[in-house]
């Protein structure tokens, strides 16, 4: 007996444990309302999950705080394992929850392509925070579903662009085989042709590799300018580590998905700068709004960064409870009024939905690694002039 | 293709085969004392790489920047500290499942092997995020036309080899080698010949789990990175490697580990279609191979009396 | 019919190096108790494989009832008629009695996947028929275990295992029983009983052959017709138990002197 | 399942039919609270009652009473199980969440009980059951949309093809004993998985859309209108799955309980001897592997219709593994043993989601537990019989 009341103690611990995080206690009088998260909260892409679970608790908190809010406001936070059968379930326990007046949602698009269906058929309004495929916004006619981030579409677009100006001539492509890889690589190929730059090799690599040497290898007998990485930050880490163990001069380009101080944290020595990325919206650091995030993050206090896509969670939440605050707790009020939302300000800059409810500012932010922190191109001693990117 | 780049995937597919062969030794020596198959094996292998990152850190912290003083700290406190572990896993998961089905043991430890992983996730600062394991070894390079041979890979390749060679000999020529076979051989006899059996089992797992640290170091020293997701797909590998070589017999171990990273490299290199089908590849040839043999390249010795 | 039942024509089998079988000639008679003796690895029991079809043979014959059945494999090798015994009791230890005898009926038994899903009133007489004759050859050997016919196997002493091992084998009929060393891990008494069981077992079935490995003298003498003493997988003596005991080569091979 | 009992003390003396009952009674409702339960102090509570109900059922001698009456009643017990089955989804009626859940569940036992035969019965390890029910759930998301097939036709043809595809390891998996050949369905899952990702004819990495269940013009993904009341339409496939489940654990239960059944057994306890005695080796594992795959494939075509959106990464190795932990959980070879384990396994992980992101840790923990203190599994696997009621008795 001892031995079961010794893990019901941990249990309880555990549970308590998690509590204490995710419930915030509502000023008293108000009436509560509920917002749903969905996110990957366990497993390969967890760190991206649970920073926008940590920047959607930080805006309802933050609104909680606030005398002036009309509504006390509790987050659901629901983990989709970035699994779309699990997407589905817990889509479905949100939707048809009627205390949940709207929900920010998905950082994986196929979970994302999944569950769009669920929200239209139960009227729960959602937006969107990270998935970044298109049809997510775009295959459907629903009214419910929204999006702050920009789609693979504009990020690869500028992508293309930017570094053909920078007079690269030839690419090899990595891309993992998710969803996320593999779309970002059929765009980008199709922008880099279009203007004329050549692929003179494309690999795909599952999410979970960790040796990449003969792909890399094979790179090195193509000699490209350009290595361009379409997947997440922990294969970009290990890809630019092992370009290095090959002697790879080439210059290594990547997509939002890596643009996370973890990459500086992972990569030794100098191995990191000179990195170009692209992510969509405005560079946060630079917004008002987003110094305030950033310091209100740090005191927080969350264990884990907020990561490319925190700020994203954080202006969706801020979106939604704006709207709950104007128009009430209803859900047919709220998906009309997101349906109406335009030049509304945030700190990934301002969002103006068109009529697939899809944030039209394509705001795309160019970043350089430059002395282990992501510096804005533009501020960067690159664009200056004092630094030189790779040429070969 | 010239001959640089020839002899380049070769040196690649030795430094892979040798980590795999590591890894499939461990899973080859639990089966061979207890015939069991510990899934966990790939996570200790996390295990021993994170503890060796954290010793890095401290070496740092208390200023000793020598890298040879660190490297040797690394290893052993690492290799400590992960073989008690494997003994730990023994004596409370292993050993008391040993009457229940076989499968048990074996989802018993895939469920330690998720705890540990998540474990490390969520308990290990940002330890979602993948972490620079240092360059602990001299990197001078020999560059002949595209080809280019680190001396740290040199380095890793000799001291995993090594360490093969190392196991194979204790199990071999030394007392606690024989203790281990007579275990391997008939548990009843060898408790007779007056072997304490739980003993050599759970030296065996600490042996075991030390190769498997070991590897973990050679993987952070080598991709000078390590992450909490390191060990599962290592670990399913050299599974697959233990089992194409033939359980119960090292030398299968190391046949299965270079077989496997062997299909790799040819599967991204050398298919005519896109290198994504290369694990399609792998895995196709390993199904085909267990048709031909069923009991492994280097077939265990039938134990089947009848 | 000719009078041979069972013949090795030359057996050989090696594994590796090892020649455990090294052109081995024999011949069983219809309706007689064969016991094959020797030291340990003289290829007893290896013999007994090659006939079941557990080991093909590396060359040589192997005849039974006129008909070649050399590689067969171990389900054609039942079916023509030789069921056997194990050295090491090879019984399902969490099936019942029941269903331990019933394995060695199996191939009598519909089989059909139609009728065993579907047709359950045809597979409920089977079982009672089963059941039938089951419990009548357990009976033969003992009432108290025909009273349990379901319990499981592994509660039961050795004695009542070789027993049950003993009926799976002739529940299908057979016309040779194989018995590999049966007395193996019982006391004096049992095994004292057990050839009893055999003996009346012989009775009942009429012109049953049989070939029975054993180590116990003692038994070989009560019960055997004719023997055969392999020596390193040949036969170096052959006659009864009388004319073999006294042959000096069968001592030296048993004894490993010169 | 038996086990749950609530924990009122019953009157010894009340007959075993009378006790069963009233079990299935407790049990339904108490699966029906569980599946409503939300708040972390009901899910906590519920399952801390679960297990001291277990533990006392064992004390008191009580699951022993349930044994009795499973075996002497089968007839009137099976028929309480049906009916509380029903009452549940009837209950439910318009909560879509839980009814979503109690139909994961039923279709997770379907592919169990498949599973179980591989291995519970005949010792053949299979580890790419969410493999095959994959290829289940593709194949109605390809002919829901591309071609006319009756939806109930599409169920079947799920099945049929996972058992095609099966055929292609039967060669290494006949071959291949305990640890080899699990090897050769690992190597089966991961390869299926990476080949889906990869390969752009069947959606890659981004999934495919699955068409609705639809019985003559009855399209499930409408609610049914009962008494002017209109249901979740979940209720549709929760009745279905439900028809499915029953259906499947009476023909597995069939298969155990016939001379199939015994050669299975045999083979899997003793190959060699097995062979000895006539029984054809080859032909069990290849029944056994294939009755497998065509469960695990129907119930994963009715899953893809009812989730109507289908990705590689819903079939991964570790939700090859789920399946897996399902049948050892239960007891190898334990049909009842298995539907418990489903509930556990499916409906725990879910239930956890109070915990966030710790709770997987704590799942792989419970276990890991679990299987310590009851190796042989929650309800392991009795006697053989052949009948109901039959001579199995003592």
């Amino acid at each position: 007996m001892t031995r079961t009341a010794s893990r019901r103690t941990v249990l309880a611990a555990a549970l308590t444990a998690a509590l204490s995080i995710s419930l915030t206690t509502p000023a008293l009088a108000k009436e509560t309302v509920k917002l749903g998260f969905i996110g990957p909260l366990t497993g390969g892409v967890s760190n991206m999950g649970l920073g926008g679970r940590n920047s959607a608790e930080l805006a309802v908190d933050l609104r909680n705080k606030d005398e002036n809010a009309k509504y006390a406001y509790e987050l659901v936070p629901l983990d989709d394992e970035c699994k779309p059968n699990v997407g589905v379930q817990v889509a479905t326990k949100l939707a048809t929850n009627r205390d949940v007046a709207g929900a920010v949602t998905h950082y994986c698009s196929a979970v994302a392509m999944g569950t769009v269906d669920i929200y239209h058929k139960f009227n729960l309004p959602i937006i969107v925070w990270g998935a970044v495929l298109p049809d997510i916004t775009y295959g459907n006619e629903y009214a419910e579903v929204h999006r702050v981030n920009g789609t693979m579409i504009n990020q690869n677009e500028v992508a293309a662009d930017f570094m053909v100006a920078q007079g690269y001539k030839s690419w090899a492509i990595i891309h993992d085989t998710t969803d996320y890889g593999k779309g970002h690589n059929t765009y980008f190929t199709k922008f880099l042709t279009e203007k004329g730059g050549k692929i003179l090799g494309t690999f795909g690599v599952t999410s979970d590799q960790q040796d990449f040497t003969a792909e890399l290898t094979k790179i090195k007998e193509l000699n490209p300018d350009v290595v361009y990485f379409a997947g997440l930050t922990p294969l970009a880490v290990r890809i630019r580590q092992q370009m290095d163990k090959l002697g790879i001069e080439a210059e290594f380009q990547g997509v939002s998905g890596m643009k996370s101080d973890a990459y500086f944290a992972g990569l030794s020595g100098d191995l990191a700068e000179g990195t170009v990325t692209f992510l969509e919206g405005a560079p946060a650091a630079k917004l008002p709004g987003g110094a305030y995030f950033m310091s209100e993050y740090d005191k927080a206090g969350f264990g884990e960064n907020y990561e490319a896509y925190g700020p994203f969670a954080f202006a969706a939440m801020n979106l939604l409870i704006d709207a709950v605050e104007k128009v009430g707790p209803d859900r047919k009020a709220v998906t009309k009024y997101l349906a109406d939302v335009k030049d509304h300000e945030s700190i990934t800059g301002p969002i103006s939905f068109d009529d697939h409810g899809q944030n039209t500012v394509a705001l795309i932010t160019k970043y350089v690694a430059q002395d282990g922190k992501w510096v804005v191109w533009e501020d960067s001693e690159y664009a200056s002039g004092k630094r030189q990117l790779k040429h070969k | 293709m010239d001959i640089g780049l020839l002899g380049q995937y070769l040196a690649n597919g030795v430094m892979l085969g040798t980590m795999y062969a590591l890894v499939a030794v461990g899973f080859t020596l639990f089966f061979g004392v207890l015939d069991v198959i510990k899934f966990s094996h790939g996570d200790v292998l996390m295990i021993g790489a994170f503890t060796g990152f954290t010793t890095y850190l401290g070496i740092v912290a208390i200023g000793i920047e020598n890298p040879w003083v660190a490297l040797v700290a690394v290893l052993v406190v690492s290799i400590a500290t992960t073989a008690a572990l494997g003994a730990l896993i023994a004596r409370y998961l292993v050993l008391p499942l040993k009457s229940a089905p076989p499968l048990n043991i074996l989802l018993i430890t895939l469920m330690l092997g998720t705890a540990l992983r998540e474990g490390v996730r969520l308990f290990y600062p940002d330890g979602s995020n993948p972490k620079a394991f240092p360059a602990l070894l001299p990197t001078a390079s020999l560059e002949l036309g595209s080809f280019s041979l680190r001396a740290d890979s040199v380095i890793l390749v000799s001291a995993g080899i090594a360490v093969i060679i190392g196991l194979n000999l204790l199990i071999n020529r030394t007392r606690l080698g024989l203790a281990i076979r007579a275990v391997a051989q008939d548990e009843e006899t060898a408790k007779i010949m007056g072997i304490n059996y739980t003993m050599i089992v759970l030296v065996t797992f600490a042996i075991g789990s030390g190769a498997a640290a070991f590897a973990g170091i050679m993987n952070g020293l080598y991709y000078n990175e390590v992450n909490f997701g390191m060990g599962l797909l290592l670990g399913l590998i050299g599974f697959s490697a233990a089992i194409i070589g033939g359980l119960g017999n090292i030398y299968g171990a190391i046949l299965g580990g270079f077989l496997f990273a062997g299909l790799q490299t040819v599967g991204a290199v050398a298919l005519p279609f896109a290198s994504a089908y290369k694990d399609v590849f792998a895995f196709g040839v390993v199904i085909a191979l267990m048709a031909w043999k069923p009991t492994g390249l280097i077939a265990e010795r039938s134990s089947d009396r009848v | 019919m000719s009078e041979v039942l069972l013949e090795f024509e030359g057996l050989a089998k090696s594994f590796g190096g090892v020649r455990a079988l090294d052109g081995l000639d024999m011949r069983v008679k219809r309706g007689e108790i064969l016991g094959l003796i020797g030291p340990n690895g003289s290829g007893k029991t290896t013999s007994f494989n090659v006939v079941t079809g557990i080991y093909t043979p590396t060359s040589g014959r192997v005849r039974f009832d006129g008909r070649d059945i050399t590689g067969l494999g171990a389900r054609k090798v039942y079916e023509a008629g030789i069921a056997r015994t194990f050295q090491r009791s090879r019984l399902c230890l969490d099936l019942s009695i029941f269903d331990n005898v019933m394995i060695g009926n199996h191939a009598r038994v519909n089989n059909g996947l139609w009728f065993n899903l579907m047709n359950r009133r045809g597979l409920r007489r089977e079982v009672e028929d089963g059941y039938a004759r089951a419990r009548e050859l357990v009976a033969g050997f003992s009432a108290d275990l025909a009273d349990r016919m379901f319990a499981p196997v592994g509660a039961l002493p050795m004695i009542e295992r070789r027993r049950i091992e003993i009926c799976r084998a002739l529940v299908s009929a057979p016309k040779l029983l194989l018995l590999d060393e049966p007395s193996a891990g019982m006391t004096h008494d049992e095994t004292a009983q057990l050839m009893d069981d055999i003996l009346a077992v012989r009775d009942r079935m009429g012109d049953l052959s049989i070939v029975i490995i054993e180590h116990e003298m003692g038994v070989i003498e009560r019960l055997t017709d004719h023997c055969v003493v392999l020596s390193y997988g040949r036969k170096i003596s052959e006659g009864s138990y009388a004319a073999i005991a006294a042959d000096p080569e069968v001592q030296t091979a048993y004894l490993g002197v010169d | 399942m038996k086990d749950d009992v609530m924990k009122t003390p019953i009157p010894v003396s009340l007959p075993p039919l009378a006790t069963g009952l009233i079990a299935v009674a407790a049990c339904a409702i108490f699966g029906w609270l569980f599946l409503l339960a939300e708040s972390e102090v009901a899910v906590l509570g519920l399952v801390l009652l679960a297990v001291l109900a277990g533990w006392g059922a064992q004390k008191t001698g009580l699951s022993a009473t349930l044994g009795t009456a499973m075996h002497q009643h089968s007839g009137a017990m099976n028929g309480a199980i049906v009916a509380s089955l029903l009452a549940v989804i009837a209950l439910l009626g318009t909560e879509h969440f839980p009814l979503l859940m109690l139909s994961t569940m039923l279709l997770y036992l379907v592919a169990a009980l498949g599973l179980n035969v591989q291995f519970g019965l005949t010792g053949m390890v299979n580890f790419a059951g969410a493999a095959f029910f994959g290829i289940g759930a593709y194949t109605s998301a390809v002919l829901t949309t591309h071609t006319a097939v009756p939806p109930l036709l599409i169920l079947l043809a799920g099945g049929l093809i996972a058992a095609l595809i099966g055929a292609l390891l039967i060669v290494p998996v006949v071959r291949t004993a305990g640890h080899y050949s699990a090897v050769v369905t690992i190597a089966f899952g991961v390869l299926f998985k990476t080949f889906l990702e990869v390969n752009e004819v069947l959606g890659g990495p981004q999934g495919l859309m699955v068409g609705s269940m639809n019985v003559f013009g009855w399209d499930f993904n409408n609610g049914p209108v009962l008494m002017g009341h209109e249901m979740s339409f979940y209720v549709n496939y929760a009745l279905l799955s439900s028809g499915l489940a029953i259906l499947a654990f009476a023909l597995t239960r069939r298969l155990e309980r016939s001379w199939l059944g015994l050669a299975l057994d045999s083979v899997r306890l003793d190959e060699t001897a097995s062979a000895c005695f006539g029984i054809n080796v080859v032909r069990a594992k290849v029944l056994a592997f294939t009755y497998g795959n065509i469960l695990a494939g129907i119930a994963g075509a009715l899953y893809g219709m009812m989730i109507s959106f289908i990705a590689p990464n819903s079939f991964t190795f570790s939700d090859s593994l789920l399946m897996v932990s399902i049948v050892l959980l239960g007891g190898l070879g334990s049909l009842w043993g298995s539907a418990l384990a489903a509930v556990i396994v499916v409906l725990v992980p879910e239930k956890l989601q109070i915990l966030q992101e710790y709770r997987f840790l704590l799942f792989s923990v419970l276990v890991i537990a679990m299987l310590l203190f009851r190796p042989q599994g929650l309800l392991p696997r009795g006697v053989r019989s052949y009948f109901p009621g039959g001579r199995a008795q003592r």
